[in-house]
């Protein structure tokens, strides 16, 4: 988690990820800054989220983006 | 719910009222410069029991003075003409004029046989618009629609006129309900003079047969008036030009023959009828002036009660009356334009 | 890999198929809104000095004039000089002439458009003139065909030429040509 | 058959009563049946290439579900006995032959599409390159159809497929409800694009006549009406004007151009677009909704979230997120980012994708380069504005006039000039031109040009600028007050005789205002020619 809000809040220092809920709903995150978040994500964790994962309800939240991150390790390895 | 209904029925006899309004409202008028579109639609305020009906175009309805024909013979007469009247519209509002009344004799005046489709937006819209909503108006409208029209558009006119609200003027509302006459009994009046000159050659022509349309709708009006018992008469006007051909003339000679109906072609009595061209035309013999008109009247009147047996009505109290306002109604108008002239 | 290609391939051809025997002239109406205004704008690109349709060459006072039909006809007016004769007639109840200018060997006649004389026809009135082509009145039907073709639509004993949106047509009497007039579609639609 | 015709009224009149009257149950198929006969008066042959694209997704769709179904079940059984290596490889061969599935349908439908549309555009190019190098030889170009709304359906019917594939929807069993789908009659002719998720719910639902959901639907016909009628027609003539003759104006004319056309492109897109949802609604479906006031953006990439959204979302989901997160690209993400350094390695996959992606909506747009330029053109302004970003935060940082109104007013109008000034390319007729004529905005800029008079040449009289200038102000109105909710649940609300001045005045202004009818012949010239 320490390393997921690492990524996000070096792409948005002004947001808190803590707290907020409706990052894609409100497009606080666009299209590019969930690109960048998923190649991020990859490197660090070493998984790999598809397009049909990028949902609103995956991205909303710091927390959502992280329960799908821990669902895919448990897939994957 | 009742509520409601109540509600929605009003709203759209409001909006209805408000839309006939302004279709009112944006329909041109026809009454300061282009007349002839106010024509067709006077024939409705007229007591309707005359004896002869001219339908057709100018060359009657500039040519043919009905004031003559009751002064001189008796002849109780009307002319439901319009510019450019196509033969198709002609013998529509022949079945429509019966709707209203039966007279002896309908003139129809056969320069028309020469168009064989649909013209002109801006003249089916003067000959049509002024027609009451009828079987007649709709089978009237079909036939003379050009590519770019629409039925619609002539049972709502004001998707046609819309785009008239920057045009609208005084006019507009002071013959919002009430028009003027322009005709007196559908004879347009003028009294200048323009002598006839320079009239060009006739054109060779390929083909001189009248079109197919066009013998249809004269075999439609034979039947017709055949049915109904009333006598056509055909008659081409002694306009110089448009030029009529000899060959023209000669299947409408046939044609009359064949059907058993009177042709005359004034053309060919000019001198019998006196007119001279240098004096009794305002267009360079197109049309003829007062003058022209009161001339062939005046023959071709003779023609009617002679050959046509139509009595004389002028000890008809009641025709009496309305024929000596609208004869007041002519000189005064006669006066004005001359007075006109002179200055 | 050839798994692949093939399917690539196959849907290819298969779609090609399918436009390829539907192609036909049917109208595009595709309103994908934004071809508008280019495809609009690409067709303004042609040169007016050029007439088009079929051209009568007269004479005029400062050599040959080009004159066709659907023209303005104050220009040509202006080059022509004067006419023999004139004459106007009014169109019934609207504003504005139908004009005949004469001329020596032919007439030359006008409708109103838009405040504009345009040329509706043009009449030749005797042998002394030909048309671009080389013919002239008192010809037979096969010089009309040599120069013109068979390419005609026959009207009574006038054969009738077209050529983008000008009439040229000549009425034929025992094998003889009797008139020669060139017309525009304002014309041709009045004698049906 | 346009939506601004008589005879769509008349269909769309027709079409509501029968809806309503016909048993519950066939609904929907009496819908498809009202598609294919407004598919059918524009031309028969068309109906053959939209039943194609429908039945080869139909069957391929079903492949791809009847397969994921069993394997699934398959693949529970088994799941036990396998380690997490073995589950990996299984699953991957799996979804490599789904893939291989959806390939076929997907390009061969696509296909389609490239033949109808490009085909000529193909030919032209070539035969400009094979006179480039000297060659006389030329192909001819082809007569080909294209289908009314192809470019829509056809988008439409491929996100589905893409989405069975990925599982996000189940394929529709019912053929002719698939058919439906893709063949509904308010979207064909210029979107939506819907979602199949989105759209099938109230679809193929049974719907009771309901007064607020029909009324509600016809005064967003109207409202479409008067943007289109009122508005945007009004406005073309002198749009085709001075970009038709490109000699004579110049300078302050091409700033007037380019003003009008994004106003007549406003009126006439989303007038279009409120014309489709409205009818829907009368109907009581629910279309996803394509505008949501792009003229009040505040950045280029906010006004492609506000723009045809229907089209930008799908190009995101289906195109720039495949492409920019696909296994190949994170390696050359990796790659460059081993050999560039960290700057240039996060952005190579961004870069790459976004210029896919408008290099495609270039293309979709139209057969011509003047699209495709345009869209690379959005594309160099997204990507220096993303660039710029961070400058913007530190200049926000230290001077605090970010929520004042006139620096919004500002980006507004920034974002309004740049979008006009790319469509440019929209206008003239080819792409030299276009730059040509941007540059002659500003060496030939003289605004004593612009005097009433020359105005009034440019083909609309005094009239027609009150007319446009009303309207303008109604549409910049109605925009605020949509900010705060829906305009028409305002006014529901309020007294019958305000609701019917309100409306009634509305209708009034389309019946006399509107651009249509033998009175506007040159108009109806210009609709011929599309």
């Amino acid at each position: 988690m320490e390393e997921l809000l690492e990524i996000l809040n070096e792409l948005h220092p002004d947001i808190d990820f803590n707290t907020q809920q409706n990052l894609v709903d409100e497009k606080i995150l666009d299209s590019f800054d969930i690109v960048t978040i998923i190649s991020e994500v990859a490197d660090v964790f070493d998984i790999t989220i598809s397009a049909e994962e990028i949902v609103p309800d995956n991205f909303n939240s710091a927390s959502a983006l992280y329960s799908l991150i821990e669902k895919k390790m448990d897939d994957e390895d | 719910m009742r509520k409601r209904l109540i509600g929605i029925t009003v709203s759209f006899i409001v909006a209805a009222v408000g839309l006939w309004f302004l279709q009112k409202l944006l329909m041109p008028k026809y009454m300061d410069d282009i007349v002839e579109g106010a024509m067709i639609a006077e024939y409705y305020d007229e007591e309707k029991n005359h004896d002869v009906i001219f339908i057709g175009d100018c060359e009657l309805y500039e040519n043919i003075s009905p004031a003559v024909l009751w002064k001189e013979y008796g002849i109780n007469s009307y002319i439901r003409g319009s510019a450019q009247q196509l033969i198709w519209q002609s013998y529509y509002l022949m079945e429509e004029t019966l709707q209203y009344e039966k007279p002896k004799v309908f003139v129809f005046n056969v320069l028309a046989m020469k168009y064989n489709s649909p013209q002109s937006e801006a003249y089916n819209r003067m000959t049509l618009d002024g027609m009451k909503m009828s079987a007649a108006k709709i089978k009237s409208v079909q036939a003379s629609m050009t590519e770019e029209e629409d039925l619609i558009d002539y049972i709502f006119p004001i998707l046609r006129y819309h785009s008239r609200f920057d045009e609208l003027g005084k006019i507009d509302i002071n013959y919002l309900f009430k028009k003027d006459k322009v005709t007196f009994n559908g004879y347009y009046m003028r009294v200048d003079v323009k002598p006839a000159q320079n009239i060009p050659e006739a054109k060779p022509l390929g083909d001189y047969n009248f079109g197919d349309t066009a013998y249809f709708y004269l075999d439609k009006m034979v039947e017709l008036c055949e049915k109904n018992n009333v006598e056509l008469i055909l008659v081409k006007a002694p306009s110089l030009y448009p030029h009529w051909y000899d060959e023209w003339d000669k299947q409408m000679s046939e044609y009359a023959l064949d059907h058993n109906l009177k042709y005359y072609n004034f053309l060919n009595s000019t001198d019998d009828i006196g007119l001279d061209f240098a004096k009794d035309t305002y267009d360079s013999g197109l049309h003829l002036n007062l003058t022209g008109a009161e001339k062939l009247s005046t023959y071709f009147g003779n023609i009617l009660s002679t050959e046509c047996d139509l009595p004389d009505r002028r000890n008809d109290k009641k025709l009496k009356e309305i024929w000596e306002e609208k004869l007041k109604a002519y000189d005064d108008e006669k006066n004005r334009q001359y007075a006109e002239n002179e200055k | 890999m050839k798994k692949k290609i093939f399917t690539v391939l196959s849907a290819v051809v298969l779609s090609i198929c399918l436009t390829a025997c539907g192609s036909n002239d049917v109208k595009v109406i595709e309103n994908n809104k934004d071809d508008k205004a280019s495809e609009s704008s690409t067709d303004n690109s042609g040169e007016t000095s050029k007439l088009k349709g079929y051209v009568f060459e007269a004479d005029g006072q400062n050599g040959k004039v080009s004159i066709t039909t659907e023209i303005e006809m104050n220009d040509i007016l202006k080059q022509l000089g004067d006419p023999d004769n004139y004459f106007e007639a009014e169109s019934c109840a609207f504003k504005g002439l139908d004009k005949t200018y004469t001329y020596s060997h032919y007439e030359i006649q006008t409708y109103p458009e838009d405040k504009k004389d345009l040329i509706s026809c043009i009449l030749f009135k005797d042998d002394m003139i030909k048309t671009a082509e080389g013919l002239s009145i008192g010809m037979t039907k096969d010089q009309m065909e040599e120069a013109y073709g068979t390419d005609y639509e026959q009207k009574g004993a006038m054969y009738v030429y077209k050529k983008d949106s000008s009439f040229l047509g000549f009425i034929i009497q025992d094998n003889i040509i009797s008139s020669i007039q060139y017309f525009s579609d304002a014309l041709e639609q009045q004698q049906n | 058959m346009l939506f601004t015709s008589f005879e769509f009224l008349v269909f769309l009149a027709v079409v509501i009563v029968c809806y309503y009257i016909v048993p519950k149950k066939i609904q929907w198929i009496f819908l498809l049946a009202a598609g294919y006969v407004f598919y059918f008066i524009a031309s028969p042959v068309y109906l053959i290439y939209i039943m194609t694209t429908t039945v080869s997704v139909y069957i391929f769709t079903r492949i791809i579900q009847t397969r994921k179904d069993t394997f699934d079940i398959h693949f529970k059984k088994i799941k036990k006995q396998l380690d997490r290596q073995q589950r990996k490889d299984i699953k991957s061969q799996e979804k490599k032959k789904e893939f291989r599935l959806m390939m076929i349908c997907l390009l061969f439908n696509l296909g389609i599409l490239a033949v109808c549309k490009y085909t000529n555009f193909a030919i032209g190019n070539i035969n400009f390159l094979l006179g480039a190098v000297g060659s006389s030889k030329r192909l001819l170009t082809v007569n080909m159809i294209l289908p009314m709304g192809i470019s829509f359906y056809t988008f439409q019917s491929m996100g589905y497929l893409i989405d069975v594939y990925r599982g996000t929807c189940s394929a529709e069993k019912n053929l002719g409800k698939l058919a439906l789908f893709v063949s509904f009659f308010p979207q064909l002719v210029q979107g939506p694009i819907s979602r199949f998720n989105d759209l099938s719910k109230s679809l193929f639902e049974k719907h009771t006549a309901d007064y607020n959901t029909i009324t509600f639907g016809m005064q967003r016909i109207l409202w479409g009406f008067f943007k289109k009628l009122v508005i945007a027609d009004r406005l073309l003539p002198a749009v085709l004007e001075i970009c038709g003759d490109t000699s004579k104006y110049q300078g302050a004319y091409v700033l007037v151009g380019m003003l009008f056309y994004a106003l007549e492109l406003y009126a006439d897109f989303t007038g279009g677009i409120d014309i489709a949802i409205g009818t829907a609604q009368t109907l009581g479906i629910h279309v996803t909704e394509n505008f949501r006031r792009p003229y009040f953006s505040k950045n280029i990439k906010e006004y492609w979230n506000r723009w045809h959204i229907t089209m930008g979302s799908w190009f995101t989901d289906y195109i720039f997120y495949p492409i920019s997160i696909c296994k190949p690209m994170l390696k050359v993400s990796k790659f460059s980012r081993k050999h560039f350094g960290e700057f240039i390695g996060k952005r190579v996959p961004i870069y790459l994708s976004s210029f896919a992606v408008w290099f495609a909506t270039g293309v979709w747009h139209g057969a011509s380069w003047n699209f495709i330029v345009w869209g690379i053109g959005n594309f160099v302004v997204i990507m220096i504005s993303q660039e710029c970003e961070p400058f913007y935060r530190w200049f926000h940082s230290k001077i605090n006039i970010k929520d004042k109104f006139l620096f919004k007013l500002f980006q507004i109008v920034r974002t309004v000039l740049l979008m006009s000034c790319l469509r440019m390319f929209d206008c003239y007729r080819d792409v030299p031109l276009t730059f040509k004529m941007f540059g002659k905005m500003f060496t030939g800029f003289d605004i004593s040009q612009l005097s009433v008079s020359a105005f009034q040449l440019l083909g609309l009289a005094i009239s027609d600028y009150i007319i446009l200038f009303g309207g303008m102000i109604l549409l910049v109105a109605v925009s605020i007050i949509q900010r705060k909710g829906s305009v028409r649940a305002k006014i529901a609300e309020r007294k019958a005789p305000v609701r019917f001045i309100i409306w009634y005045a509305l209708f009034l202004t389309v019946l006399i205002f509107g651009t249509y009818g033998i009175g506007y012949d040159s108009s109806q010239f210009i609709y011929n020619q599309f």
